[in-house]
C-alpha cells in the first residue's frame, strides 16, 4: 500500500512538472500557433543564471548563493526578461507568419541561445546546489517523500489556480482566452494583440522560471541540453490535451507524466527500455481517434 | 463553339432534387422540409433574406453538411450524406461566396484542378481548361496567379473552375456579391449561356434581384428555412408574401 | 528572385574559394603531423577536451626534448634530438567536430588531407566512428582518445585503429573485482542509464563478473534515461529491495548521472555507490552536497596530490603552468600517453609509415606510459586489464586516492572476433 | 508574339527542373575541378541533405502540412540498406535478430538502395494511412510522435539495429557524383509529381481544402500518396547517408537533423522545389564559409577569425532574419522563372476567346 502511494506521488509530481512546462508552451501555441522550442532555453537560462558566467570547469554559485526570497524573484525576473526579449526581437516581426515559419524561427532562436550558453559557459555540464533541503525526503505516515515533489505539486496547483483566476477574472485574462480560442476574431473585437502576446510570453517566462528552479533543485546539474526532452514531452502533451485549451495542456502534461511513471513501474525489465515508445504510441492513437485532443476548443474547427 | 459544349448531352430527364430536407442545430431548425427540383436546361434561382437558411442548404446539397432528415437526389441517385468530393465527382460543381480560388496557383491551374478532380489526366485537363477560358473570353489571363486578379475576375474564374468539371449541375453561391453593375451584366450574360452551351443546370443563390430576375427561369423563395413559394420571375415579383418577406424589407438590395 | 539565385550562386562560389587549401607534402625534414579530429566546442568537450590538452603538452615536450618518462620508454635519444626520428618535430593539426557525425567524417578527411599519418578521434564510438573510418580508409593510424567500446579497433573499424582507453566491459570487470575483493561487498544492485553504448557495456561487464564470483549476488537492476527529469519511480522500486544491497553500481555519465545520484542521496539512500570513468572526476560534486560513501574508479590520479607519482607530478606541473588550473579529470593522461606511444612506435619502426607504426604498437606489452601499463596485440587494440585507480568521497567534497587495482581476470575480447 | 515551337514549349515546361539541375551541375563540376577532397565531402553531404529536403518538400510543400517526422523514414531506409549490404557473416553475429533471408543475402548497392527506399515508402504508407485523416495540426504532431516512437524502438532493438551502438562495415561507395545523380533523380521525381494531376490536386488542397473537396479531390488519398513518395525519397537519403559515412547510429536521426533540414526547406521557401534546393545550397554554403572563417581566413592583409562556436549564432541569426524579411522563404514559393518572357496561352484559345467576346457583344444589351 505504501508502495502504491509512493508511486502515486511520483506520478503526480512528474505529471505536475510536465504540466507546468506544457502550460508554458500551450499558452503560446494556442494564441500564436507558435511551437516555442525556445521555451526549453528559457528553462535552461533560468538555471544557468544561478552560476557565475565563466568557462571554468567548476561552477561558482551566483544568484544560486542568494537567499531564496531573493533568488526566486531574481530568476523569475531574468527569465521573463529573456522571454519578452525573444518576443520583441524575434517573434513580433513574424506576426501572422505560417506555422512552419514560426517553428523554424523558434528553432533558430533556440539554436542561437544554446550556442550563447556554450560560448559563455562551454558545453561542459556544471554543478549547482540549490534547495538542497527541498531535495531531502520528509516522512509522513509510512511515506518518505522528497519535499521537492510536494513543492512541485503545490507549485502546479498554485500556478494553475492562479492562472485560471487570472484568465477568468481579469480583463487581460479574458482577452487572452479569447485570443487563444480564435485570435483573428479576438482582434476584431478589440483585443490588443501586442499587449496580450507580450503578457503571454511573460507568463510563459514565469512558468519556465518555476520549472527551471524545480528542475535544478531536483537534478543539481546544468547542461545546455538539459531541457530538450522536457520540451518535447511538454509539446506532445499540449497536443494530447487539446490545442488552444490551457486546461487541456496542463491535463495532457499531467497524463504523460503519470503514464511515464506507471509504465516505468509496471513494464517488465526488457520493455522498460522502450517505455517512451509506448508513450508516443499512445499519443498517435489519441491523435487518430481524437485529432482535436482530449479537450476540444473552437480553435481547431475548420470553418466552411 | 467549344468542344465541351458540343458534346454535352442535353438530357433533360436528369434532375437535381431535394426532398423534404431538414437541418436542425441543437434543436433549432435551420431548414425545414425544403423540396425543390431543377432540370439541366434551366437557371433556377433560390432566394431568401439573410439567415433564411440558404448557406445551410448549399452545404447540404454539396455534401459539407449532413441533413437531419430528407434526401438529395442527383440525376436520380441518392447522394444524401455523401462526402463533398464524391458529390463533386458525381457531377455537381459549385462556386463559393468567398470565391476560394487556389490563390497561389495560376488561373489555368485553378481550372485544371477542377478537371483533374474529375479524373482527367493533366493534358486533357489543360485542354478543357483552355476551352472554358476561351468560352468565357479569359484566356489572355491564363497564366496570371489567382491572387493577383481583381475581385470581379476572381468570381469569373470561380465559375470557370466549376464549369471545368463538366458538371451536370452547377451551384452558384452569390456570384454577384460585390460586383459593379457592368460586371453584373457580364455575369448575367455568362450565366444565361451555361445551360445551353454546357447542358448543365444552374442553381443560382443570389441577393441581387436584378441578376435573379434577369437570368432565372424559375425562382424558389425561402424564409426561416421554409419554402414560401416558387414560380417564374413575374409570379415572384407579384407575390405579396415574397414582397413582405423579402423584397419589401430588402429593397435596398436592388442596386439596379 | 534573380537576386536570390545570384546570392545562392555567390555563396556557392565563395564556398569553393574558401575550400581551396594548400596540401602540405611530407619530407624527411618536415614535421611529423598528428591530427586531432575532436570536439572543441560542443558537449563532447567534456570528454575530448582533456586528452586534447594532454596531446598539446606532449607535442611541446617532444619538440623541446623534455618528454616525460623518456628513459623508461627507451626514448632518451628523442629528448636529446629534440624531435622524433633523429630530430623531426611534431606538429598538431586540429578540426572541430562539433559533436556532429558528418562534421566528424569531414574532419577525419581533413586530417588525412593535412598529411597526418597518425591522428586522434573522439571518445565515443558513434561520435568518433565517422572520423575513424576516414583514417581506416586512408590507411593511417587512428587512435581514439578515450573510446571504450571494444568495437573500436581491429574488430570494428579497421586494422589501423586503436584506442587509448580500457574496454567498458573490462572496466565493469575491474570495478566488480575491486568491490568484491577490496571492499568485501556481496550484494550488488546496478542502475543503468541506457542512453549510450558505453554505459550498457559497463553494466554488462560488471553484472557478468559479479555473478561469476562466489557468494556474490545481484539483487536487482533498473534502467533510467540520461535526460529523465526525475528517477523517483526507480528510487521507489529500489527501496522495496530487501535486504538493502551493499553496493549500487551506477552506469551513467554527467549530467544525468549526477542528477540520479543527487536524487538517490536525497531519498536517504546511503548505500555505497560505485561509478566508472564517465563520471569524470569531481567537478560536479556541488550537485550532491555532502556526497559520502562514493567510490569512483578511473584511469589515473589527478585529484590527490599526496599520491601523485613522480611522472604524474611532472606532468601536472606542466599542465598548471600552461593552463593555469588543474585538469578536472584523468582523461588528460590519455592524450599525453597517446603521443608517448606514437613516439615510441616511431623510434621502434624507424619510419612514419602507418603499417609499420601499427606493427610496432602491436608489440607493446605493458609499456609504462603515463596513463599506466599499456598492451596492444594484433587482435586487441584496446586495453582489457590496465590497472584502475580507485577513489572515494566521504562527505568532504573531494575524491581521495585509495589505490591502484588490477583485475585478475581480463575481459575476453575474443567475443568480438566475429566482427572480422 | 511569334510562334512557340514545340521544343521551346517543352523547355519552358521543364525549366524549373532544368535550371536547378544546371545550377547544381555547375557547383559539382567546379568543386570536382578543384580536386579538393574536403570540399567534395562538403558538397556530397549537402547533396544528401538536399535529397532529404526535397523528400520533405514533396509532402510538406505540396500539402502545406508541416511534417516533423520525416527523418524516421531516413532511418528506416538507412537501416534497411545496412541489413541488405552488410556481410552475411557479420550480420549473423552482430544482428542475430534479423530473419534468415536477410542474414543470408548481400545485395549490390543499387538494388539495395532502391529496395531500402521502398521499405521506407511502405512504412510511410502505413503511417500515412493511419494519420492522414485528421486535421493538419494533428497530422504534424502525429508525424513527430511517430519519429519519437520509431527512434525509441530502433534505439532499443539491439538484435536488429545494435541499439545505441553503431553499425559499421557498410560499403562506402557513395561520393559526390553519386549524390549528385541521386539528387537529380529525386528532383526529377519531385518535379514530375508536382506537375502531375496528383501534385496539382494536393497543392489545391493546400490552397483551399474546402474548395478542393468540392472539386472532387480526396485530400486524404492525395496526402497519403505524397507522404509515401516523400518517405521513399527520404529513405534513399538515409541509404546514401549510411554508405557515405560508413557508420550508422540511431542517434543521428533525431531532432537536430529534423530541425536543420526543416530549416533549409523553410528558409528556401517551402512551397516550391526551387525553394527546397536554394535553401539547402544557401545554408550549406553559409555553414562552410563560417567554418572556414572559424579556422581563420586571410582577406588581403586582414585575417578574419571567428571565435569558436560563434558560427552557429550567426547562422541562427541569419535564419531568423530571412524568416522576418522573407516569411515565405528566399524563393517565396516560386520556381525559377523562364528567362524569356511569360508563357502564352495556346493561340486557338485566345482566338476563340476573342470570338466569344465578339459573339457576346450584341447580346449584352438583352
Amino acid at each position: 500500500m505504501t508502495f502504491f502511494f509512493q508511486i502515486v506521488i511520483d506520478a503526480v509530481s512528474l505529471g505536475s512538472l510536465y504540466a507546468l512546462t506544457a502550460l508554458g508552451i500551450g499558452l503560446l501555441f494556442g494564441i500564436l500557433r507558435l511551437i516555442n522550442f525556445a521555451h526549453g532555453n528559457f528553462i535552461t537560462i533560468g538555471a544557468y543564471a544561478l552560476i557565475v558566467p565563466s568557462t571554468a570547469v567548476v561552477a561558482t554559485p551566483f544568484i544560486g548563493a542568494w537567499a531564496w526570497f531573493l533568488m526566486i524573484p531574481a530568476i523569475i525576473a531574468i527569465v521573463i526578461v529573456v522571454a519578452l526579449g525573444t518576443e520583441r526581437i524575434a517573434f513580433r516581426p513574424l506576426r501572422g507568419a505560417n506555422m512552419s515559419s514560426l517553428l523554424i524561427a523558434s528553432f533558430a532562436v533556440s539554436y542561437v541561445l544554446d550556442h550563447v550558453i556554450i560560448l559563455i559557459f562551454t558545453g561542459r555540464p556544471k554543478a549547482v546546489n540549490v534547495g538542497a533541503e527541498l531535495a531531502r525526503h520528509i516522512s509522513f505516515l509510512d511515506l518518505r517523500v522528497p519535499a521537492i515533489q510536494l513543492v512541485t505539486i503545490a507549485a502546479a496547483i498554485i500556478l494553475l489556480g492562479g492562472l485560471a483566476l487570472f484568465l477568468k477574472r481579469t480583463s487581460y485574462g479574458i482577452q487572452m482566452r479569447a485570443a487563444a480560442e480564435d485570435f483573428d476574431t479576438a482582434r476584431l473585437l478589440g483585443v490588443r494583440a501586442n499587449t496580450v502576446i507580450a503578457l503571454a510570453f511573460a507568463i510563459s517566462g514565469l512558468l519556465a522560471a518555476v520549472v527551471s528552479l524545480i528542475f535544478i533543485t531536483q537534478t543539481g546539474i546544468l547542461s545546455f541540453r538539459m531541457s530538450l526532452n522536457l520540451v518535447i514531452v511538454a509539446f506532445i502533451s499540449t497536443v494530447i490535451g487539446g490545442i488552444g485549451s490551457l486546461v487541456g495542456a496542463a491535463a495532457g502534461g499531467f497524463l504523460v507524466g503519470v503514464a511515464s511513471v506507471v509504465l516505468q513501474t509496471v513494464l517488465p525489465d526488457d520493455y522498460k527500455l522502450t517505455r517512451d515508445a509506448f508513450v508516443f504510441g499512445f499519443v498517435v492513437l489519441v491523435l487518430i481517434f481524437r485529432p482535436d485532443g482530449l479537450i476540444v476548443t473552437r480553435a481547431v474547427r475548420e470553418r466552411v | 463553339m467549344s468542344e465541351a459544349a458540343q458534346t454535352a448531352v442535353k438530357d433533360d430527364t436528369e434532375r437535381l432534387e431535394t426532398n423534404a430536407v431538414s437541418v436542425h442545430f441543437e434543436g433549432l431548425a435551420a431548414l425545414e422540409d425544403l423540396s425543390l427540383s431543377l432540370g439541366k436546361n434551366e437557371v433556377f434561382g433560390l432566394i431568401g433574406p439573410n439567415g433564411s437558411g440558404k448557406t445551410t442548404f448549399v452545404n447540404v446539397v454539396t455534401g459539407f453538411q449532413k441533413p437531419t432528415r430528407g434526401t438529395v437526389l442527383l440525376g436520380g441517385l441518392d447522394v444524401t450524406g455523401w462526402s463533398a468530393h464524391r458529390i463533386g465527382r458525381r457531377g455537381l460543381a459549385r462556386t463559393f461566396q468567398a470565391v476560394r480560388l487556389f490563390r497561389e496557383l495560376t488561373v489555368i491551374e485553378n481550372l485544371e484542378i477542377a478537371a483533374v478532380g474529375m479524373g482527367l489526366g493533366r493534358r486533357q485537363a489543360e485542354k478543357r481548361a483552355f476551352e472554358i477560358l476561351a468560352w468565357m473570353a479569359f484566356a489572355h489571363k491564363a497564366y496570371d496567379q489567382a491572387d493577383t486578379l481583381p475581385y470581379g475576375e476572381e468570381r469569373r474564374v470561380g465559375i470557370g473552375r466549376a464549369l471545368a468539371t463538366a458538371p451536370r449541375f452547377v451551384l452558384l453561391d452569390e456570384p454577384a456579391a460585390g460586383l459593379t453593375d457592368a460586371e453584373c451584366d457580364e455575369l448575367m450574360q455568362l450565366i444565361s449561356r451555361i445551360p445551353k452551351d454546357f447542358g448543365c443546370g444552374v442553381l443560382l443563390i443570389e441577393h441581387n434581384m436584378r441578376v435573379i430576375m434577369g437570368v432565372c427561369q424559375r425562382i424558389h423563395v425561402i424564409e426561416s428555412g421554409k419554402t414560401i413559394t416558387e414560380g417564374t420571375p413575374d409570379e415572384i415579383q407579384s407575390n405579396p408574401e415574397v414582397i413582405r418577406a423579402y423584397l419589401g424589407t430588402k429593397s435596398e438590395k436592388r442596386r439596379a | 528572385m534573380i537576386r536570390s539565385v545570384l546570392l545562392a550562386s555567390g555563396l556557392a562560389v565563395a564556398l569553393c574559394i574558401g575550400g581551396l587549401v594548400a596540401t602540405p607534402k611530407a619530407s624527411a625534414d618536415e614535421p611529423i603531423v598528428i591530427g586531432q579530429a575532436l570536439d572543441f566546442s560542443n558537449w563532447m568537450l567534456t570528454y575530448d577536451g582533456q586528452p586534447q590538452r594532454g596531446m598539446e603538452i606532449a607535442v611541446e615536450d617532444v619538440n623541446a626534448g623534455d618528454l616525460i618518462a623518456a628513459e623508461e620508454l627507451g626514448l632518451t635519444e628523442v629528448n636529446e634530438a629534440k624531435g622524433v626520428l633523429g630530430g623531426r618535430k611534431l606538429e598538431l593539426i586540429k578540426c572541430d567536430t562539433k559533436a556532429d557525425r558528418e562534421q566528424g567524417a569531414k574532419c577525419g578527411a581533413e586530417m588525412v588531407q593535412g598529411g597526418a599519418k597518425f591522428a586522434a578521434f573522439s571518445c565515443d564510438y558513434d561520435m568518433g566512428g565517422p572520423a575513424a573510418l576516414q583514417y581506416a580508409a586512408a590507411g593511417i593510424v587512428g587512435v581514439s582518445v578515450c573510446g571504450s567500446d571494444p568495437k573500436i579497433g581491429v574488430q570494428g573499424i579497421g586494422p589501423t585503429i586503436f584506442t587509448m582507453s580500457t574496454a567498458a566491459n573490462a572496466q565493469g570487470y575491474v570495478l566488480a573485482e575491486w568491490a568484491y575483493k577490496q571492499k568485501g561487498w556481496r550484494n550488488a544492485y546496478s542502475l543503468l542509464d541506457n542512453s549510450i553504448e558505453y554505459d550498457k557495456s559497463l553494466c554488462i561487464g560488471f553484472d557478468e563478473r559479479w555473478e561469476e564470483m562466489a557468494g556474490a549476488k545481484l539483487l536487482g537492476k533498473d534502467v533510467f534515461k540520461q535526460d529523465d527529469p526525475s528517477i523517483s519511480a526507480q528510487i521507489t522500486a529500489y527501496k522495496a529491495i530487501s535486504p538493502e544491497p551493499d553496493v549500487m553500481m551506477i552506469c551513467s555519465y554527467i549530467p544525468g548521472g549526477a542528477s540520479a545520484l543527487r536524487q538517490i542521496r536525497a531519498a536517504g539512500i546511503e548505500t555505497p555507490v560505485l561509478t566508472s570513468e564517465s563520471f569524470a572526476g569531481q567537478f560536479w560534486f556541488d550537485s550532491v552536497p555532502g556526497l559520502a560513501n562514493y567510490y569512483h574508479g578511473t584511469h589515473g590520479n589527478v585529484f590527490s596530490p599526496e599520491n601523485f607519482t613522480a611522472d604524474e607530478k611532472e606532468f601536472l606541473d606542466k599542465y598548471q603552468a600552461k593552463y593555469g588550473e588543474m585538469p578536472p579529470s584523468s582523461h588528460v593522461y590519455l592524450g599525453y600517453s597517446m603521443v608517448q606511444a606514437y613516439v615510441k612506435a616511431l623510434q621502434q619502426a624507424g619510419t612514419d609509415e602507418p603499417m609499420e607504426i601499427v606493427k610496432a604498437m602491436e608489440t607493446f606489452n605493458d609499456v609504462a606510459l603515463l596513463i599506466g601499463p599499456t598492451t596492444w596485440t594484433a587482435d586487441t587494440h584496446i586495453q582489457n586489464r590496465r590497472p584502475w585507480t580507485f577513489f572515494e568521497a566521504q562527505g568532504d567534497g573531494k575524491l581521495s586516492f585509495i589505490e591502484k587495482f588490477r583485475a585478475e581476470k581480463a575481459w575476453d575480447i575474443g567475443q568480438l572476433k566475429a566482427w572480422d | 508574339m511569334g510562334s512557340v515551337g514545340p521544343l521551346e514549349k517543352q523547355l519552358r515546361r521543364y525549366w524549373p527542373l532544368l535550371s536547378l539541375a544546371a545550377i547544381l551541375f555547375v557547383i559539382v563540376l567546379v568543386v570536382d575541378a578543384t580536386g579538393d577532397v574536403l570540399l567534395q565531402r562538403t558538397v556530397a553531404d549537402g547533396l544528401i541533405k538536399l535529397i532529404i529536403v526535397v523528400g520533405i518538400y514533396v509532402f510538406m510543400g505540396n500539402s502545406g502540412v508541416l511534417s516533423f517526422g520525416s527523418i524516421v523514414y531516413m532511418m528506416v531506409g538507412a537501416y534497411a540498406a545496412a541489413w541488405m549490404t552488410l556481410l552475411p557473416n557479420l550480420k549473423k553475429f552482430t544482428l542475430p535478430g534479423l530473419p534468415d533471408f536477410l542474414i543470408n543475402t548481400q545485395l549490390d548497392p543499387l538494388p539495395a538502395l532502391i529496395l531500402a527506399g521502398l521499405v521506407a515508402a511502405v512504412v510511410a504508407l502505413v503511417v500515412a494511412l493511419a494519420i492522414m485523416r485528421t486535421n493538419p495540426i494533428a497530422i504534424s504532431i502525429a508525424t513527430f510522435a511517430v519519429l519519437a516512437g520509431g527512434y525509441t524502438v530502433y534505439n532499443n532493438w539491439e538484435r536488429v539495429t545494435l541499439g545505441t551502438s553503431s553499425i559499421i562495415g557498410l560499403p562506402m561507395y557513395v561520393n559526390m557524383w553519386i549524390c549528385f545523380y541521386w539528387a537529380l533523380i529525386v528532383m526529377g521525381i519531385a518535379f514530375f509529381y508536382q506537375i502531375s494531376r496528383f501534385g496539382l490536386a494536393l497543392r489545391a488542397s493546400r490552397e483551399d481544402p474546402v474548395a478542393a473537396q468540392a472539386f472532387g479531390i480526396n485530400i486524404y488519398v492525395q496526402r497519403v500518396i505524397a507522404f509515401t513518395l516523400s518517405g521513399f525519397i527520404v529513405g534513399i537519403a538515409g541509404v546514401l547517408h549510411g554508405h557515405f559515412l560508413g557508420i550508422l547510429t540511431v542517434a543521428a536521426f533525431w531532432v537536430p537533423l529534423t530541425f536543420i533540414t526543416l530549416a533549409m526547406l523553410v528558409v528556401g521557401g517551402q512551397n516550391s522545389l526551387a525553394g527546397a534546393v536554394v535553401g539547402v545550397v544557401v545554408i550549406t554554403a553559409a555553414t562552410e564559409v563560417f567554418r572556414q572563417l572559424e579556422k581563420g581566413a586571410e582577406i588581403g592583409s586582414l585575417v578574419l577569425q571567428f571565435p569558436l562556436g560563434i558560427q552557429e549564432i550567426i547562422l541562427g541569426v541569419i535564419m531568423l532574419l530571412i524568416m522576418m524579411f522573407r516569411p515565405a522563404g528566399i524563393m517565396g514559393g516560386r520556381e525559377i522563372p523562364w528567362p524569356f518572357g511569360r508563357p502564352k496561352p495556346p493561340r486557338a484559345a485566345v482566338t476563340e476567346s476573342v470570338e466569344a467576346v465578339e459573339a457576346a457583344k450584341p447580346r449584352a444589351g438583352d
